[in-house]
């Protein structure tokens, strides 16, 4: 064993592994809810834990670097907020009968163990781990997507399970191709899947195959990114699923996959033989970005909406690591880590006002900052993050990415900014009809736990008021890994 | 210490509307949060008249460790910021004296209090800003607080589209201000205003920018054809928050523009002007149609908002088409001009919104036709409005000609121009302008007239109240300014000394003390203007003829009922409505213009039905660009939705399409 | 310098003008009724009706305001002042520098507007009609008569009328065609802006063609009096206007002796004279036009004006 | 590397393809399933024999899973789902069978010029091997395309996956192959037991995914 047995990351993982077996044993859903927040608790002080000690060298199984750093303080502190607004979420779902406790013993086990995946996902120091924990996530968010049972649920489920299969496929082929370029130059076995060595000898790796492994790669990973065509399962199981998992889904998972993206990107920018992922990353972030934008204008139901949204942000991160200078990089990252603190927040919010309004229909929502003005503010406050607009980060994001990509790129950010315009027109639409007028439907308050919405927001704001300094050079750190 | 002075009042302003939302249950939070604004924007009024008037020298400079981590943001406080502090601050102060009064009666202040001091402190931020991230962060905090005040009747289905549509030029606005300075940081200055000035940019990205700037700035400003969201969301937002948006936030985008143009852009090149020049005039002129065929007052003095920014860009125009020339005194003349008409614009504007919320509060009504007669209801608001109305139709001895005749003088130095295309076009402006003038006079003759004189229409105007002491206070206040400005217009020209001086090298000569003495821009024989001297003369002759009447032999009024040709009527339905004042206009310009139709129906003999006429109308801007955009818009959504509604298999079909196509590529590329 | 001389000269011209007013257009009546063959009223007529109405009591609408009794004196002033700022005889006007030929066409407007207001403020509907029919026709004029001014100013290089008449005296002034459609246009207007013939019927009750008749409606005694002296003050206005700029013959120099003054008055009076023969002829001639001709009509002017302008630009010599 | 072991598995590798365009030319269920089972037992031997040759011998684990699993289980449970959920014999197609064809055709010279001609480094066996696995892998995807029936393209997706093990296989030492094999093992087990949990037999009558897609989330 390379790393010592009491090393952070041994423990992010361990605790949700673990904890996923305790809640799998655990009727009582009150608890179990205490205990998933209390562990998820747990793995975010670990993920904390990474800065405490000094970086130990990448080991056998497990790397640890800025970049997975970077993603794995995020995921564990949105999965921390996000068990506590489920904790909130779930009694409602009871009340209503829309759930079972049965099934909350199953989604609350689900939980930790997509927690577990996703976080394996990250450390891993093999590309057929990374992939293996890619999947492991995947089918369990298939799962909970499928959790309510409803024609809808079980359709978009499935629709999700045979997309994601078939990623998930030429994800596989990806991976093989790479451990087939890299034979040559590392030898058989494992050393030729180890992310540590790949970096190392990047240079001597078959080129003509790392464009086609990074091809297929791309294609794997960027179905779960969402990217335009890829994009189809990532509305309806963002609609369908219960809230805590949609805002897990864009907070987290779309991230872990972008994460794997990035990392072959990593690798093929360390070759120079090889053919420039930066077009293709352009391309295809352009057409999510534009894509989404125009699909606004005709959505009727508000989660699918915001998933929608997810696109066109997880669009606007891909083009920003396009762009491929430093800023744009460290844009990227930063839009990414402000987008899922967002977003997930946007669900929050979204949650409690379909619970509130005991609908999802856009048309059915009006008013909500007179009848629920906490919600209705709440959605309005996420809506103007998102958006991109001051005082919150994501204003900055998008100003560094415009600016730094202007000069060098000047048509394609028109074009990128023309997609922005529409989506921004779209979702103001979409969202003012749902804020303001008359109120109608339900009116009558509903009991909600806002202290996770108001972390998120508050976090997203000070990004864009002040960044700190550690942040920043960590990102930029990580953003020159990317380069 | 100026500066940092007036960052505090933002930053207070902020804390008071941070404030307003812990202080929800707090009754009487109303007087406070306006109150708390008074008092910070009497500070950073003063802040700003320091910095003009007395220490126009020094330009302090500030950076704090926020924002963009590397740049830091950077604030500075130079003679055009502080003059447009100061515009900014008066509007502060004015809006929130009048809302002492008038926001007693707002039904949910909670969606105005916390958004009123952030609107100032965003436009604040935008004047002081010294690089373009601070400039941006204010303009679009700017636009969210003002969405938010627009949207604050949020009942009304058409105050959320237009704060949909507000938003959205916002959001153009602001793009287009980001791909300008996009542009030029390229030059490899950076985002520092100072870093951008050093840096030149070559003759084609400079058209670029200032493309890009007149569409990002005139988006906000209301230029043709970008005014569209204008007379829909100002109406939209209650009074003394319109009278900030009209009067105030417009020059901040004005000064936006001045800002990167004539400051940041470096030495313009004279083909600029064209579009300048000819937008200006056409919004003029358009702008003022517009409001002759407005019925809604508020909606009427929002066009006129229009119609002012088109007078202030002909200034601008010809300042660029000067200083393109080298001809830096009559470059002096046409900035002094702009700026001078600026101010006044802050002032009038501010004053008829004012008047106009104190209409609304008196009578529920914002519809012309439903009042009149209020002279002898209002009779404070009446005189107040009055003013405005003389001063805003360009007439002397008040202000709003003060910068109109300034502006003529700058069009009449026009032969000193080389290019023939800016000599014909400078002159066709100036009948353009002076075609706004009259028709801004026909104009307020109507709006005056309609809502003030005559007999009410309704017993809501019948029954109508004198506003609360503050309102009038507010309203007396900015015309008071409005006459000052009118009396002495060399003091104004003056105090824009350091300003101009600043922007085009050179200020117009010096105005002479004592005040009496006329204003002279260019040269003794060339023309002068004496406002104050006129004025006292008039009044003079006036007071001269009436005690000579008296002389005469003096013989008391007698009442009796109105003469009128013999058909004395007494039903208030026969007086001249809006439209009907508006007539002859309309058929002499609107029926080319906006294809206005006249269609009267008449019932047949027996029905007692009356007949009807009614007027129908074409928006050029709306027909001609907002509605084909709105529907290549909606064409490409509905092309694109069944993307959602797909099946698996056509889902997986798209993925291994896309993979062949890249395997294609692939196989092609190697 | 001395300023007695100057405030006496100004002095004269002011009361020169308030006297020399209500006769012009007496003459005018008196012509014009000659022309038709008819003996006319004398022409100190306007002077005894004037006297007349002085000394009736007014009779006001029962919901006149304030503004309705103050606007009479206010119109008075205002064009009054915009007459005494024309020179008639003399140049170098003291109060010349005080308002150069736009601030005179403004106040001109300003006059104009308070007098739309008043009619709207008893709220009769032929108070409407004038209103309305009044600041359609200005619309279209004060824009024709800044452009004038504008070619004045171009060809001068001041927009003073002492500077503009100086340089036209001047040997440097050459005959130009610009000043030849100015001078067209300024004619047009100067019928549009004192509701003559064509353009409305100074004589006529007929209500529903008359302009500024119907504005003055509902005035009647002093008030009545008072407004209109005020529009014969505005005839007696474009008279010298036309006379100083196109016939600037005969104006004596500032600080010259009693004598050149004489002379200037005497001049004065002829072009005044002329004038009015030719107004009263050319009225005699025509018929009023419908309202929705107007605007050909003063289109036209607009458009001399503009090309008025534009060729001094062309052909600076001519 | 002995020239006969390489041409066994060339062999074995090439049949594979040629079973894939077989399946692909099937148009009754059952004769699909049987296919299908053909198509496992060829990959089984494949990857054998490339155990045998590589002598990595974790790789029989994963020809036994494929023999035993994808041979043998998956084809009966299709078959008792087939009963079970009365589906009609016939598969319907889109775009007929010929061109389905000749575009099969066209995917296997495509993967092979891509594989070729890009390889010019890595040893010839995985070459030839990738070129194959990718061949059969756009085949697979080439059926569940083109075909409307959740079974068909089920066994498509498998082919596909038999395509991704071959790959595996063939690529010389790589590691984890087994836990993949496993890994797609529980993939497939969760799609075909999909059928069954999600209880589309009780919700609709047939699992043609049309039907399913009858309840998409936003109805027209």
């Amino acid at each position: 064993m390379s790393h010592l047995p009491f090393s952070p990351p041994v423990w992010a993982l361990l605790v949700p592994a673990a904890s996923a077996l305790l809640l799998a044993f655990v009727r009582d859903w009150r608890r179990a809810a205490q205990i998933n927040v209390a562990a998820s608790f747990l793995s975010f002080c670990m993920a904390l834990g990474l800065f405490a000690i000094p970086r130990e060298e990448p080991g056998r199984y497990l790397l640890v670097d800025d970049l997975n750093t970077v993603f794995l303080v995020l995921n564990a502190f949105v999965g921390f907020t996000t068990s506590l607004f489920s904790a909130g979420y779930i009694p409602h779902e009871i009340a209503s009968g829309r759930l079972t406790p049965r099934l909350l013993r199953f989604y609350h086990a689900m939980y930790q163990v997509l927690l577990f995946g996703m976080t394996l996902a990250l450390f891993a120091n093999n590309i057929g781990v990374l992939w293996v924990a890619v999947e492991m996530a995947t089918v369990t968010t298939v799962l909970m997507v499928g959790i309510y049972r409803t024609p809808e649920a079980i359709e978009a489920s499935w629709k999700y399970m045979m997309l994601s299969s078939v990623a998930i496929a030429l994800a596989l082929f990806g991976t093989t191709l790479t451990y087939v370029a890299a034979r040559q130059a590392l030898g058989e076995g494992t050393e030729a899947m180890r992310w540590s060595s790949l970096f190392k000898h990047a240079a001597e790796l078959d080129p003509s195959l790392l464009n086609l492994a990074f091809l297929f790669v791309l294609l794997g990973y960027g179905t779960k990114v969402g990217l335009v065509p890829l994009h189809a399962w990532l509305p309806d199981a963002h609609a369908e699923g219960p809230t805590p998992i949609s805002a897990v889904l864009s907070g987290l998972l779309l991230n872990v996959a972008l994460y794997a993206v990035i990392r072959f990107k990593i690798l093929l920018a360390g070759n120079s033989h090889v053919l420039s992922p930066g077009p293709l990353l352009i391309a295809m972030g352009l057409a999510s970005v534009l894509f989404a934008a125009f699909m606004f204008y005709r959505r009727r139901d508000i989660k699918r909406l915001f998933g929608y949204s997810s696109i066109e942000h997880m669009g606007i991160i891909t083009f920003a690591f396009g762009l491929g200078n430093p800023l744009a990089n460290f844009a990227g990252l930063l839009h990414m880590a402000l987008h899922s603190l967002t977003k997930s927040g946007i669900f929050f919010m979204v949650g409690y006002i379909s619970q509130a309004k005991g609908t999802q229909k856009i048309a059915d929502i009006r008013g909500l900052t007179e009848s629920h003005p906490f919600l209705g503010w709440g959605l309005l406050a996420g809506t103007v993050a998102i958006l991109g607009m001051p005082p919150f980060g994501l204003f900055l994001s998008e100003f560094l990415i415009v600016s730094s990509g202007f000069s060098t790129h000047p048509w394609v950010i028109l074009l990128f900014l023309l997609g922005l315009l529409v989506a921004f027109s779209g979702l103001v639409l979409r969202i003012s009809g749902m804020a303001f007028g008359r109120p109608t439907g339900r009116i009558e308050p509903i009991q909600v736990i806002p202290l996770p919405f108001w972390i998120h927001m508050l976090l997203v704001l000070a990004a864009g008021i002040f960044l700190p300094t550690v942040v920043v050079t960590c990102f930029r750190q990580t953003a020159q890994l990317i380069r | 210490m100026t500066l940092i002075t007036a960052l505090g009042c933002s930053a207070a302003l902020l804390l008071i509307s941070i404030a307003s939302v812990l202080l929800r249950r707090f009754s009487g939070r109303n007087a406070l949060v306006y109150a708390a604004t008074l008092a910070v924007s009497l500070l950073s009024l003063a802040c700003g008249i320091e910095a003009l008037l007395v220490s126009p020298a020094g330009s302090p400079t500030l950076s704090l460790p926020l924002g963009v981590p590397w740049l830091h943001t950077h604030f500075r406080l130079d003679a055009l910021s502080s003059l447009f502090l100061a515009i900014i601050s008066w509007g502060g102060v004015s809006s929130s004296l009048f809302a002492l009064g008038y926001g007693r009666h707002e039904s949910s202040p909670e969606r105005i209090l916390p958004f009123f001091p952030l609107f100032l402190a965003g436009m604040i931020w935008v004047v002081l800003a010294d690089d373009a991230y601070v400039f941006l962060f204010g303009w679009e905090i700017m636009s969210l607080a003002s969405w938010a005040l627009v949207v604050s009747h949020h009942r009304e289905e058409e105050n959320i589209r237009a704060g949909h549509l507000y938003l959205t030029m916002a959001a153009i606005g602001a793009f287009t201000l980001l791909l300008a300075f996009g542009l030029l940081a390229s030059a490899g200055g950076g985002y520092l205003f100072s870093s951008i000035r050093a840096s030149a940019l070559s003759p084609r990205l400079a058209g670029a920018v200032l493309l890009l700037t007149t569409i990002g700035a005139g988006s906000k400003a209301g230029l043709f054809p970008l005014h569209a969201w204008l007379p829909l969301a100002h109406p939209a937002a209650p009074s003394h928050v319109s009278a900030l948006m009209s009067g105030v936030m417009t020059k901040v985008a004005i000064y936006g523009f001045i800002r990167i143009v004539f400051d940041l852009l470096g030495p313009p090149s004279w083909e600029g002007s064209l579009p300048l020049l000819l937008l200006g005039g056409v919004t003029a002129v358009l702008g003022v149609l517009y409001a002759l065929m407005q019925h809604d007052l508020k909606r009427l003095l929002a066009y006129h908002t229009v119609e002012n920014i088109g007078i202030i860009f002909i200034g601008l125009g010809l300042a660029l088409a000067f200083s393109a020339n080298r001809i830096p005194w009559a470059a002096a003349l046409s900035l002094t001009a702009a700026l001078f008409h600026t101010i006044n614009h802050s002032l009038f504007k501010g004053l008829l919104f004012l008047g106009s919320g104190s209409v609304l509060e008196a009578t529920g009504e914002r519809e012309m036709d439903k009042l009149g007669g209020l002279i002898h209801r209002m009779p404070g608001t009446t005189v107040a409005f009055l003013l405005g109305s003389v001063a805003i139709s360009g007439l002397p001895p008040l202000n709003g000609f003060a910068s109109e005749w300034l502006t003529f003088q700058a069009i009449l130095v026009s032969p000193n121009l080389p290019q023939w295309a800016l000599k014909f076009l400078i002159v066709a402006v100036g009948a353009l302008l002076a075609l706004s003038a009259a028709l801004a006079a026909a104009c307020f003759v109507k709006a005056f007239g309609v809502s003030f004189l005559g007999r009410p229409r309704t017993s809501a105007a019948a029954e109508a109240r004198e506003t609360d002491p503050w309102s009038l206070s507010a309203l007396f206040a900015n015309a008071f300014f409005c006459l000052l400005a009118g009396l002495f217009p060399g003091q104004v020209v003056n105090a824009l000394g350091p300003v101009v001086q600043e922007l085009a090298g050179q200020a117009l000569p010096r105005q002479s003390l004592p005040f009496w003495e006329p204003m002279i821009p260019i040269a003794q024989n060339r023309s002068s203007y004496d406002a104050f001297l006129l004025f006292v003369l008039i009044a003079f002759a006036g007071l001269m003829i009436a005690g000579l009447v008296r002389g005469i032999g003096f013989r008391p009024i007698r009442r009796s009922p109105a003469w009128d040709c013999g058909y004395p009527d007494p039903s208030p339905a026969t007086q001249y409505t809006s439209p009907s004042l508006a007539q002859p206009i309309r058929r002499v310009y609107a029926s080319s213009l906006f294809g206005a139709r006249e269609a009267v129906e008449s019932s047949p003999p027996g029905d007692p039905r009356p007949a009807r006429i009614s007027v129908k109308m074409r928006d050029p801007a709306w027909e001609g660009l907002y509605l084909p955009i709105a529907r290549i818009v909606s064409f490409l959504a509905d092309r694109l939705n069944p993307m959602q509604f797909l099946t698996i298999r056509r889902y997986l079909l798209l993925v291994f399409l896309l993979l062949v196509f890249l395997l294609l590529l692939l196989s092609l590329w190697i | 310098m001395d300023l007695v001389r100057p405030t006496l000269v100004q002095a004269a011209q002011m009361v020169l003008v308030l006297l020399l007013a209500p006769g012009l257009t007496g003459s005018v009546r008196k012509l014009k009724a000659r022309l038709l063959g008819r003996q006319g009223p004398s022409i100190v007529q306007p002077y005894r009706d004037l006297w007349r109405l002085f000394r009736k009591s007014p009779v006001l609408a029962g919901n006149a305001s304030w503004l309705f009794r103050v606007v009479p004196y206010l119109v008075f002033a205002f064009i009054w002042l915009a007459t005494a700022l024309v020179p008639t005889f003399c140049l170098g006007l003291p109060f010349g520098p005080w308002a150069d030929l736009i601030a005179i066409t403004a106040m001109i407007g300003t006059a104009r507007f308070f007098l739309a207001l008043s009619a709207l403020d008893v709220g009769t509907s032929f108070g409407g009609i004038g209103a309305s029919r009044e600041v359609m026709i200005a619309s279209l004029a004060e824009p024709a008569m800044l452009l004038v001014v504008f070619t004045l100013a171009l060809v001068a290089g001041s927009t003073e009328l002492s500077a503009i008449t100086a340089f036209l005296l001047s040997p440097s002034a050459g005959l130009r065609v610009s000043m030849a459609l100015a001078l067209a246009a300024l004619l047009l207007i100067a019928l549009a802006e004192n509701s003559r013939l064509p353009i409305d019927n100074p004589a006529t009750h007929l209500e529903l063609t008359m302009v500024h008749e119907a504005m003055i409606l509902e005035y009647s005694g002093r008030h009545l009096a008072l407004l209109e002296w005020a529009a014969s003050l505005k005839l007696l206005l474009y008279f010298s206007l036309i006379g100083t700029i196109f016939v600037p013959w005969g104006l004596a120099k500032p600080g010259s002796s009693l004598t050149a003054y004489l002379a200037g008055g005497s001049f004065y009076l002829l072009k005044i004279g002329t004038g009015a023969i030719a107004l009263a002829i050319f009225e005699t001639g025509l018929a009023k036009m419908r309202l929705f001709r107007i605007p050909d009509f003063l289109g036209a002017a607009l458009m001399l004006g503009l090309l008025a302008t534009l060729l001094r630009f062309v052909s600076g010599s001519l | 590397m002995n020239t006969i072991g390489f041409d066994v598995a060339h062999l074995l590798s090439g049949s594979l393809v040629l079973v894939s365009f077989i399946l692909l030319y099937q148009d009754r269920v059952f004769a699909l399933l049987h296919m299908f089972t053909f198509h496992a037992l060829v990959l089984s031997f494949s990857v054998a024999w490339q155990a045998f040759v590589q002598d990595a011998p974790h790789l029989y684990i994963t020809a036994a899973i494929a023999l035993i699993f994808k041979a043998l289980l998956i084809p009966i449970v299709l078959r008792r789902i087939v009963v079970q959920l009365r589906i009609h014999q016939v598969l319907e197609t889109v775009g007929g069978i010929g061109p389905t064809m000749l575009a099969g055709m066209a995917l296997v010279a495509l993967s092979l010029v891509v594989t070729l001609r890009t390889t010019h480094a890595g040893d010839r066996l995985s070459r030839e091997d990738l070129a194959f696995a990718l061949a059969v892998i756009l085949l697979g995807m080439l059926m569940i395309v083109t075909r409307r029936n959740a079974i068909s393209q089920i066994i498509g997706f498998m082919s596909l996956e038999n395509g991704l093990i071959l790959a595996a296989a063939g690529a010389k030492g790589m590691p984890l192959v087994v836990e993949i094999s496993v890994a797609f093992a529980v993939l497939i087990a969760f799609i075909v037991i999909g059928i069954f949990l999600f209880r589309i037999r009780e919700r609709f009558d047939t699992v043609d995914t049309l039907v399913v897609e009858r309840f998409r989330g936003e109805r027209r």
